[in-house]
C-alpha cells in the first residue's frame, strides 16, 4: 500500500443563502497517493470545485466548511505542532483543519498549489505576468527567511511601501532573485524567450501559454499536491494534449502528486491511477481507474460511460440519463439515494440504506467503493421503485 | 415589461436593507407631501404678514433690538432695550422676512422640486435613451458622430450651460390649476382641521428650468443607453432574433430596449436626486421661473443668517431629507437589480 | 498601440471636442432671443445708429464670414470686449481663473485625499462602525446641496463662532509664494496663513459632494474587485492578505474611480460655481453669473470658452493617468 | 481542378446549400483618426476562401478549434453578418443578394440554434413568446389553400334527422394536416334537459376555445359549422405549446421564464423556436458544448429523431470530435480560416489524410483505460493570428510533415527544428548577443540537432549573419536552401468531384 500525502475524511462543506441551504459537499471521503494523479469526475453542479476549495481552505461566505478532517503527511509539521494542537497530529500526519488560520494559509504554496479552469481570469490584468509568478517565489522567500517562523510573509514590507505599491511599481514587494526564478519556471514550464514574455500581460498571451504560466507559478512553492481544478476544459484538444502532457512531465519529476478535476472522462481516462465520481454533492463510485471505468457498479457511473459518444467506434444511439440534476437547495439528504428519482435500478431500500459498501471483485490492491446497495446485491425486478416514489424523492417545487 | 424575476430580486433585497426600506419611506413621504401639499400646508405659503415676519421656530426665542424716539423737552431722545419675539403655535418651524410660514413654504417646495425632478429626468431620459440605443445598435460613424458629440456636451458642467441657457432664454413659467384646490377639495377638510382656508388655486411649473435640466442631462442616459445596446446586440437572442427574420426596429423594440432598462431605472433615480440638487441651486442663484421653490427660500435666508437662521435651515434639511431618500431608492435598485452603472450620472 | 500614441490620438480628440464646444458657444449666441445691438445700443437709438453698431460687430455679415472671423479670433485669443466694462475679454477672464483653479485644485485634494482610504476602510472592515460611519457620511454627503453646506458653514463657523471668513479671498496662494520671495518668509507666511484662513471653508463646501461621492465609488470599487476570481487564485498561491487588498484589488478598483473622476469634472466646475457665489470667491463662477445677468455676451463667451477648454485638458491628464494604470486600455 | 465544383454531385444528392469561396474579414483601428495616426487598418480574416457543399438531408460537421472561423463561417452562411466575399446559394439561389421578399421566405427556411444556453433566450420573454416569435414576425399560422379541411361527424343518440357538417377554409392554422388534409372530428348531441327551441349542441374534441361548432336547426337537416374561434395569438400560444412537448417539456410551461429552465431544457427551447417556422435547413452552432455529458446524450438523440421526422439538413458546428463523429454523415474540419480537409465520417476518422486531421484525432484523449499508456505527439507552438496568417499553406508553421525541398536530404524533426528557427529569424526573436556568445556552431547543435553537412553549414552561415544583428541577410540565406512548397503554394482548397477537399502538398 503506496503512502497517501493526503486523506480526506468527511468532508462536508454548506452553503447558508437567503433561499435556504445549500448541501454542496456530503460527507466525502478520498485518500491521495505519493506521486499519483487522483481523479474527480462529476457534472456541473456535482460539488467537485467546492471540494477542491474545501481542501485549501478557500470556501467564502455564505459556504462555510461544517466538517470534516484534512490528513496532510509533513512530518516537520507534525513536529512542530504535537504538543499545542495534540488531537491534529497522528503520526505524520496532521488534520490542517485544526491548524490555525495562519498555518493553514502558510500551506498554500509549499503544500498546496492550485490552478483554475479560467487562467485569463485567475491573473491580475493589469500587472505583468512575470511579476505575479515572482510573487509566488517571493512569498516563500520570505516565510522561509523569517527567523521566528511565525509564517509573516511581509516581513520588511511596511505598510507605507505597500501603499506606494499600488500605483508606483518600483516599491515592489517582489526581489531581483525572485523575478529571476519566475523566468526561470517560465521556461520550466515551455513558454519561448521567456525574459520578454515575463514582461508581458495576461491578455497578450494566448489561453495554452497562459495556463502554462499558472504551472509555472504552482511550481514557485515546490507543492506536494497539485490541485487542478478543470485545467484544459477552456483550451482546444490540441493545446490540451500539451497541457497534460506537460502535467505528465512534471508530476513525474517535481515527485508531486495531483487532484484532477474535471467533467471529461477522456482526461480522467488519460492521467488518472485512481478516480472517484461525484454526483450531488456525493462521492458515489471510487476506485481504480479499470474498476471504475471496466465494471463500474454505480448506476450513475454506467450511465455517464453510456452518454459518452465513443470517437473510435460510434454507437448508433447514446444511452443518456433521463431526467435532470436535482436542486441540491434545502434537499434533506439523510440516509436515501439522490439518484434515485433518475435510477434505472433504483429499489425500494434505496430510500433506506445508502452506506458505502466494499464492491465485489476489487481488481487490485486498491479497494473500490461504491454508495449503492448493488454493490451487495443483484438488482431485483420486484422491489422497482414506482415512478411516484421517485418523484417524491427530491422535493421539487 | 419588468419581468418576475426582477420584482423577486427587488423583494428579496428589500427584505435584507433597512436602508432600502427608510429609502422608499422617505420617497414616498415627498410623493404624499408633494402630492397633498394643499391639505398639510399650516397657511398659504405665499401670505405675506409684515408684523409676524421673522418669528422663531418653536422651542426658539429670538431677541432684537427696539428703539423708541420721543420728544423730550425738544430733543429727540432714543432709548432702545431688548424685546424677545418668541415663537407662535401658529407657525412651528418660524416665518421669513416677508412674515410666510416656512413649514408651509417647505411643504409647497416639495411640489417644485419632485415636478421638476421627475419631469427633468423624463425628458433627458427620452431623449438620451432614444440617441444612446441608436449610436449603440448601428455603430460606426453613427455611433461615433453621436459620442463625439456627447463628449461636447459633457464638456460643459450641468450647472454652467444650464445657467448660460436660462439666463439666455429667460425664465417662462407655466401656472398648473391645482385640482383639490380647483374642486373645491380642500377647503372644507381645511376648515374641519381648523386650519385657515384661501390655499393658491394653481402653482408655478418653472417650464424652462425643466427644459434645460432635461437638455443638459441627456447626456448620461446615452452613455448608459449606447453602452447597452452594444452589449445587447452581440447576445445569441438578438441573431437568433434576426435569424427568424426580425426587423432592426423590432429587435430594438423588442428585445433591446427591455433589456437595457434596469441600468436606465437605476440611472433615473440617480438623476431624479442630481436634478433636484441642480434646480435647487438655480433657484439658489435666482434662476428659477418660481419663487415656490427650496432653493429660493435659502437664498432668501442668507442674508438674515445672523439673525433668523431658521428660514435657510429648514429647506435646506427638506432637500437633503429628500436627496437621500432618492439615493437610497437608487442604492436600492442597484444593489438588487446589479447593472454594472458604477458614478454615471450628477448635477 | 504604445501608450504614446494613446495619448495623441486622446489629444486629437480633444482638439476635437473643443472646436464643438467652441461652435456651440458660437451657436447659442443665434439662438437667444433678442440680439447683440439692444445689449451695446442705448434705448432710444435710431435704427441708422443700430445699422451701424451690427456692421460694426459684423452682424451684418452672412452667417459662416461670422464663424470663421469668430474662430480666427479665437486662435489669436482675442475674444473680444465686454460691453459692459470695456475690458479685454480674455484678460478678464484669465485673470479670475486662477482664483477658480485654486478652489477646484484644493477640493480635489481634500476629495481625493480624503476619500480613497475612507472607501478602502469601509470595504475591507464591512458591518462595522467604522464602515456604518464612512457610508452614512458619504450617503449624507452626496445629497447635501453645497449652497446650503457653505450657508451652513458659514453660519457655525463665521457667524457664531467666527474662526473663519464668511466670504472673500485675501491673497492667491501663488501671490504668497511671491510676498513670501520679496518681502521675506514672515510674511509669506502670513499671506499663506490668510490664504488657507479664506480658502478653507470653501475648499470643504466644493470637496464634501466629491470625498462622499469617490468614498462610495472606492467601497463598492473594491467590493466588487475582491469578489474577482483572480483574488481567490492570488490567495490560494499563498499571498498575504494586505498584499492581495492593496497592490492588487486596489489597483483595479482605481482605474474606474480615475475614469468617474473624469467624467464628474463637470459636475466639480458647476459645483465651483455656486460655491464663489456663494462665498462671492472673485473667480470664473462669479464672472460667469454676472455676465449671464448682464447679457455681457463677450465675457460669457470667453468663461464658457475657458471653462471647456479647461475641462478637455484636465480630461487628457485623466486618460493618461487611466491609461499608465491599466495597459489592456492602451491595447485595446 | 476546376475552381468552382461542378454544380450536380453523384446523382440523386442534389446540394442544398453550396458555398463558394466564402470570405469574412473583421476590420478593426480603421477610424478617421488611425488613418491620420498613420497605423493602417488591420483586418482579421476570420474566413478566409471557404468552400463547401450541403446536401439535402445530411448533417454536415464544421469542426475545428478556436479561432479556426467555423461560428463565423455559419453565421454569414444565414446573412447574420454580411459577408466580404464570395457566395452561398439556397436551393439555387444566391443568398447575398436577395431581395426582401425572398429574403424573408430564406428566414423561414434556414435556422439557428445557439450554444450558451443563458444568452441564446430573451431573459424578458417568456418560453411560449420566445417559440411564437417567428411565427409573429411572419404572421403565421396562415392558412394554405392547397390544404383541404374535413370533418368526422359522430352523431349521438336521439337525432333524427341527418346531420351536415361544414368546416371553415382556414382550419389549418389550427390542426396540422397530414398528408394534404386537416381533419377534426366533431360530435352531435341532443342535449335533453334544455328546454330552448334548438336542443342540439355540437362541440369539437380538443383544441379548447380555439375551434367553435355551431349547430343550426334547418327544419329538414341540421347543419354544424365549425370555425376558428381563437385569435392568433392564442393559436400560435397553442402551436408553441405542441412545439414544447415535441421537444421534450411540457405544454404548460409555456408561461415560464428561461431563467426557470436547466442549461438542457433552454437548449431544447431553443430548438422549439428554430421549429417554428418549419425550416429545411438548421445551422447547429455548438449546440451541445455548453450542456453536461448525460444531458448532451439527451439532446443529440432529440436532434437525431427530428431530423428523421421533419427531413432536416444539419450544418453541425463543434469542436468535440466525438460528438461529431456520432451525429455527422460528412465533416469538413477548418483550420485558422480554411478547409483543411473533408470527407466522409468514417473515412475522415478512420484514416485521416490532412496532418492537422490526423493530428488533431490524435489530441483527443479517448474515455477508456488503454488511453493511459497512450503516447501522444502534440502538435508545438500555437495557432497563428488571424491578422497576418502564414503564407502558402496556414499549417505549415506546426505541421510535423512539412515537405523539404526535394534537393536536399533532411530528417522530418530536423526540418521541422529549421523550419522553428527560420520563424524566429524572420519574427526577429533572436537574441544576436546570445547567438555571439554561444559562438553559431554551437548554437546550432543545441537549437537544430541532428542535422550535418551541407544543411548545418548553411544554418551557420545564416546564424553568424544574425550574430552580426542583420536579420534580413540571415533569412535569405536559409530561404535559399530550405524553401518549402508548403509556404510558397497554397494547397487547393476546392471540393473534388466526390465533395471531398485534402488541402496539402502531400497529396497534390
Amino acid at each position: 500500500m503506496a503512502d497517501e500525502i493526503l486523506k480526506v475524511r468527511d468532508l462536508t462543506t454548506r452553503f447558508f443563502t437567503e433561499e435556504g441551504q445549500v448541501n454542496a459537499v456530503e460527507h466525502v471521503d478520498f485518500d491521495v497517493r505519493d506521486g499519483e494523479v487522483f481523479g474527480i469526475v462529476g457534472e456541473s453542479g456535482s460539488g467537485k470545485s467546492v471540494t477542491a476549495l474545501s481542501l485549501i481552505d478557500l470556501v467564502e461566505t455564505p459556504g462555510r466548511i461544517v466538517e470534516g478532517e484534512v490528513w496532510y503527511r509533513d512530518a516537520d509539521l507534525a513536529e512542530e505542532h504535537r504538543d499545542s494542537h495534540p488531537e491534529a497530529v497522528d503520526g505524520d500526519y496532521v488534520d490542517v483543519r485544526q491548524l490555525p488560520e495562519a498555518t493553514r494559509r502558510w500551506l498554500r504554496g509549499p503544500a498546496f498549489a492550485t490552478i483554475f479552469q479560467d487562467p485569463m481570469s485567475s491573473l491580475n490584468p493589469s500587472i505583468t505576468v512575470g511579476e505575479q509568478i515572482a510573487e509566488a517565489v517571493e512569498v516563500q522567500r520570505r516565510a522561509r527567511a523569517n527567523p521566528r517562523r511565525t509564517r509573516s510573509r511581509t516581513q520588511g514590507y511596511g505598510l507605507g511601501r505597500l501603499i506606494a505599491g499600488t500605483v508606483l511599481p518600483s516599491q515592489g514587494y517582489v526581489s531581483e532573485e525572485s523575478k529571476q526564478r519566475a523566468v526561470e519556471l517560465l521556461e520550466r514550464v515551455g513558454i519561448p524567450d521567456p525574459e520578454q514574455r515575463a514582461e508581458e500581460y495576461p491578455h497578450e498571451f494566448s489561453g495554452g501559454m497562459l495556463q502554462r504560466a499558472m504551472v509555472a507559478q504552482a511550481l514557485a512553492g515546490e507543492p506536494d499536491v497539485l490541485i487542478a481544478d478543470e485545467p484544459t476544459t477552456a483550451l482546444d484538444v490540441t493545446i490540451q494534449a500539451q497541457i497534460l502532457n506537460l502535467l505528465t512531465e512534471l508530476q513525474e519529476e517535481e515527485d508531486m502528486s495531483v487532484v484532477l478535476i474535471t467533467h471529461n472522462l477522456g482526461v480522467i481516462a488519460r492521467m488518472c491511477q485512481r478516480v472517484g465520481v461525484m454526483y450531488a454533492g456525493e462521492v458515489v463510485e471510487r476506485g481504480s481507474l479499470e474498476d471504475v471505468f471496466e465494471n463500474p457498479v454505480h448506476p450513475y457511473t454506467e450511465g455517464l460511460l453510456g452518454s459518452i459518444p465513443d470517437i473510435e467506434d460510434p454507437a448508433p444511439r447514446l444511452s443518456p440519463i433521463e431526467g435532470n440534476v436535482p436542486s441540491l437547495l434545502d434537499a434533506e439528504m439523510g440516509e436515501k439515494c439522490y439518484f434515485a428519482d433518475r435510477c434505472p435500478k433504483a429499489m425500494t431500500s434505496c430510500l433506506t440504506d445508502i452506506e458505502e459498501h466494499e464492491a465485489p471483485a476489487a481488481t487490485d490492491d486498491t479497494d473500490h467503493l461504491v454508495r449503492c446497495i448493488l454493490a451487495d446485491r443483484e438488482y431485483d425486478e420486484s422491489e422497482a421503485l414506482g415512478s411516484a416514489a421517485k418523484q417524491g424523492v427530491i422535493s421539487d417545487d | 415589461m419588468i419581468s418576475p424575476r426582477t420584482l423577486r430580486n427587488l423583494r428579496k433585497e428589500l427584505r435584507s436593507s433597512a436602508l432600502a426600506k427608510i429609502g422608499i419611506v422617505l420617497v414616498l413621504a415627498m410623493i404624499l407631501i408633494a402630492a397633498f401639499a394643499p391639505f398639510i400646508a399650516l397657511h398659504n405659503p405665499t401670505n405675506q404678514n409684515l408684523d409676524e415676519n421673522n418669528l422663531p421656530p418653536m422651542g426658539f426665542s429670538r431677541t432684537t433690538e427696539e428703539t423708541t424716539s420721543e420728544m423730550v423737552n425738544g430733543s429727540l431722545e432714543l432709548t432702545n432695550e431688548t424685546v424677545y419675539v418668541n415663537a407662535s403655535a401658529s407657525h412651528p418651524m418660524g416665518t421669513n422676512s416677508l412674515g410666510q410660514d416656512v413649514y408651509s413654504r417647505a411643504v409647497y417646495g416639495a411640489r417644485t422640486s419632485m415636478m421638476v425632478g421627475v419631469l427633468g429626468t423624463l425628458l433627458a431620459a427620452v431623449l438620451g435613451v432614444s440617441v444612446g440605443l441608436v449610436a449603440g445598435f448601428y455603430r460606426g460613424r453613427v455611433d461615433d458622430a453621436l459620442m463625439r458629440f456627447a463628449d461636447v456636451s459633457l464638456a460643459f458642467p450641468s450647472l454652467v450651460l444650464a445657467i448660460a441657457l436660462i439666463g439666455l432664454w429667460g425664465r417662462a413659467a407655466v401656472d398648473v390649476p391645482d385640482p383639490f384646490v380647483v374642486f373645491g377639495l380642500v377647503d372644507p377638510v381645511r376648515s374641519a382641521l381648523g386650519l385657515p382656508t384661501g390655499m393658491p388655486d394653481s402653482f408655478v411649473l418653472p417650464g424652462t428650468v425643466i427644459v434645460v435640466v432635461g437638455l443638459v442631462n441627456w447626456v448620461w442616459f446615452a452613455r448608459i443607453a449606447r453602452g447597452e445596446a452594444l452589449s445587447i446586440r452581440e447576445e445569441e437572442y438578438v441573431k437568433a432574433a434576426r435569424a427568424l427574420g426580425a426587423s432592426d426596429a423590432r429587435i430594438i423594440g423588442r428585445h433591446v430596449l427591455p433589456n437595457a432598462t434596469t441600468p436606465i431605472l437605476v440611472l433615473a433615480t440617480i438623476q431624479v436626486a442630481a436634478i433636484i440638487l441642480l434646480e435647487s441651486s438655480l433657484s439658489f442663484l435666482g434662476f428659477s421661473g418660481t419663487t415656490l421653490s427650496w432653493g429660493f427660500d435659502i437664498s432668501q435666508g442668507r442674508a438674515y443668517l445672523s439673525t433668523a437662521w431658521w428660514i435657510a435651515t429648514v429647506p435646506g434639511l427638506a432637500i437633503v431629507l429628500a436627496v437621500i431618500g432618492v439615493n437610497l431608492v437608487g442604492d436600492w435598485l442597484r444593489d438588487a437589480l446589479d447593472p454594472g452603472i458604477e458614478g454615471e450620472g450628477g448635477v | 498601440m504604445s501608450y504614446g500614441r494613446f495619448l495623441l490620438k486622446r489629444g486629437l480628440q480633444g482638439i476635437v471636442v473643443v472646436w464643438g464646444v467652441v461652435s456651440i458657444v458660437f451657436v447659442l449666441r443665434f439662438i437667444t432671443p433678442g440680439n447683440a445691438v439692444d445689449a451695446v445700443a442705448p434705448l432710444d437709438a435710431s435704427p441708422e445708429l443700430r445699422e451701424r453698431i451690427a456692421a460694426e460687430l459684423g452682424l451684418d455679415q452672412p452667417l459662416y464670414v461670422q464663424y470663421l472671423d469668430y474662430l480666427w479670433e479665437l486662435l489669436q485669443g482675442d475674444m473680444g470686449y465686454s460691453y459692459i466694462s470695456g475690458i479685454e475679454a480674455s484678460s478678464m477672464v484669465f485673470s479670475k481663473l486662477p482664483a477658480t483653479i485654486e478652489l477646484a485644485v484644493a477640493s480635489s485634494i481634500i476629495a481625493i485625499g480624503l476619500s480613497i482610504p475612507l472607501g478602502v476602510i469601509s470595504a475591507t472592515r464591512r458591518h462595522e462602525p467604522a464602515d456604518y460611519a464612512a457610508t452614512t457620511f458619504s450617503l449624507v454627503g452626496i445629497s447635501t446641496p453645497n449652497f446650503w453646506l457653505g450657508i451652513m458653514l458659514i453660519l457655525l463657523l463665521s457667524v457664531q463662532f467666527g474662526i473663519f471668513p464668511t466670504s472673500g479671498r485675501a491673497f492667491g496662494f501663488v501671490e504668497a509664494f511671491r510676498i513670501a520671495a520679496n518681502q521675506g518668509v514672515g510674511a509669506g507666511a502670513d499671506a499663506f496663513y490668510q490664504w488657507l484662513r479664506f480658502i478653507t471653508l470653501p475648499a470643504v463646501t466644493l470637496g464634501t459632494y466629491f470625498t462622499a461621492l469617490i468614498t462610495r465609488l472606492t467601497r463598492s470599487g473594491m467590493l466588487e474587485e475582491l469578489g474577482q476570481s483572480y483574488v481567490r487564485a492570488t490567495r490560494a498561491k499563498g499571498l498575504p492578505e494586505s498584499l492581495i487588498r492593496y497592490k492588487h484589488a486596489l489597483r483595479n478598483t482605481l482605474i474606474p474611480v480615475i475614469t468617474v473622476l473624469g467624467l464628474q469634472l463637470g459636475t466639480l466646475i458647476g459645483g465651483a460655481v455656486i460655491t464663489e457665489s456663494v462665498f462671492s470667491w472673485p473667480g470664473l463662477g462669479t464672472t460667469l453669473i454676472n455676465a449671464i445677468n448682464t447679457r455681457d455676451w463677450p465675457i460669457l463667451q470667453a468663461t464658457l470658452v475657458v471653462i471647456g477648454t479647461g475641462f478637455v485638458i484636465v480630461n487628457l491628464v485623466v486618460d493618461a493617468v487611466y491609461a499608465y494604470l491599466d495597459p489592456q486600455v492602451v491595447a485595446e | 481542378m476546376t475552381e468552382t465544383a461542378p454544380e450536380r454531385e453523384s446523382a440523386g444528392d442534389d446540394a442544398l446549400v453550396e458555398v463558394r469561396n466564402l470570405r469574412k474579414y473583421y476590420q478593426d483601428g480603421g477610424g478617421l483618426l488611425d488613418r491620420v495616426l498613420g497605423r493602417e487598418a488591420t483586418s482579421v480574416k476570420a474566413v478566409d476562401g471557404v468552400s463547401f457543399d450541403v446536401r439535402e438531408g445530411e448533417t454536415l460537421g464544421l469542426v475545428g478549434e478556436s479561432g479556426c472561423g467555423k461560428s463565423t463561417t455559419g453565421e454569414t452562411l444565414l446573412r447574420l453578418r454580411e459577408a466580404t466575399d464570395g457566395t452561398v446559394a439556397f436551393d439555387g439561389e444566391n443568398v447575398f443578394d436577395l431581395d426582401d421578399e425572398s429574403m424573408s421566405s430564406f428566414r423561414r427556411r434556414a435556422q439557428i440554434v445557439f450554444q450558451d444556453p443563458f444568452s441564446s433566450l430573451d431573459p424578458r420573454m417568456t418560453v411560449g413568446a420566445i417559440v411564437a416569435e417567428g411565427m409573429r414576425i411572419h404572421g403565421l399560422p396562415e392558412s394554405d389553400p392547397t390544404v383541404a379541411t374535413a370533418a368526422e361527424l359522430t352523431v349521438g343518440d336521439g337525432i333524427d334527422r341527418t346531420v351536415e357538417v361544414s368546416v371553415a377554409e382556414d382550419l389549418d392554422r389550427v390542426v396540422d394536416g397530414d398528408d394534404g388534409v386537416a381533419r377534426v372530428s366533431v360530435t352531435v348531441r341532443k342535449d335533453e334537459g334544455a328546454d330552448d327551441e334548438t336542443p342540439y349542441e355540437a362541440s369539437v374534441d380538443g383544441y379548447g376555445d380555439l375551434l367553435g361548432a355551431t349547430v343550426e336547426d334547418r327544419d329538414t337537416d341540421l347543419h354544424v359549422e365549425v370555425t376558428v374561434t381563437g385569435s392568433a395569438n392564442a393559436i400560435r400560444k397553442k402551436r408553441a405549446g405542441d412545439l414544447l412537448e415535441r421537444v421534450g417539456l411540457s405544454a404548460d410551461q409555456v408561461d415560464r421564464y428561461p431563467h426557470e429552465f436547466s442549461g438542457g431544457q433552454r437548449q431544447r427551447v431553443g430548438i422549439a423556436r428554430a421549429l417554428a417556422l418549419d425550416p429545411e435547413f438548421i445551422v447547429l452552432d455548438e449546440p451541445v458544448s455548453a450542456l453536461d455529458v448525460s444531458v448532451q446524450a439527451q439532446v443529440l438523440n432529440l436532434l437525431d429523431e427530428l431530423q428523421d421526422e421533419f427531413g432536416l439538413t444539419y450544418l453541425f458546428i463543434a469542436h468535440d470530435l466525438s460528438v461529431v463523429r456520432h451525429i455527422c454523415d460528412r465533416v469538413a474540419v477548418m483550420y485558422l480560416g480554411r478547409v483543411a480537409e473533408l470527407g466522409p465520417t468514417d473515412e475522415i476518422f478512420e484514416n485521416p489524410d490532412h496532418p492537422y486531421t490526423e493530428a488533431l484525432l490524435e489530441s483527443v484523449p479517448r474515455a477508456e483505460v488503454a488511453e493511459q499508456g497512450r503516447r501522444v505527439a502534440t502538435l508545438a507552438g500555437d495557432v497563428p493570428s488571424p491578422r497576418n496568417p502564414p503564407s502558402g499553406c496556414r499549417f505549415r508553421t506546426r505541421c510535423p510533415k512539412v515537405i523539404p525541398p526535394d534537393d536536399i536530404e533532411i530528417e522530418q524533426a530536423a526540418f521541422r527544428a529549421v523550419m522553428n528557427l527560420r520563424e524566429e529569424i524572420e519574427a526577429e526573436n533572436l537574441d544576436p548577443d546570445e547567438v555571439r556568445a554561444a559562438d553559431p556552431a554551437a548554437y546550432r547543435k543545441e537549437e537544430v540537432p541532428g542535422i550535418a553537412g551541407e544543411n548545418a553549414g548553411v544554418v551557420d552561415e545564416a546564424l553568424e549573419a544574425v550574430a552580426d544583428g542583420d536579420f534580413d541577410t540571415a533569412a535569405e540565406t536559409l530561404r535559399d536552401r530550405f524553401e518549402t512548397v508548403c509556404e510558397t503554394t497554397p494547397p487547393d482548397d476546392s471540393p473534388g468531384g466526390d465533395g471531398t477537399v485534402v488541402a496539402c502538398h502531400l497529396h497534390d
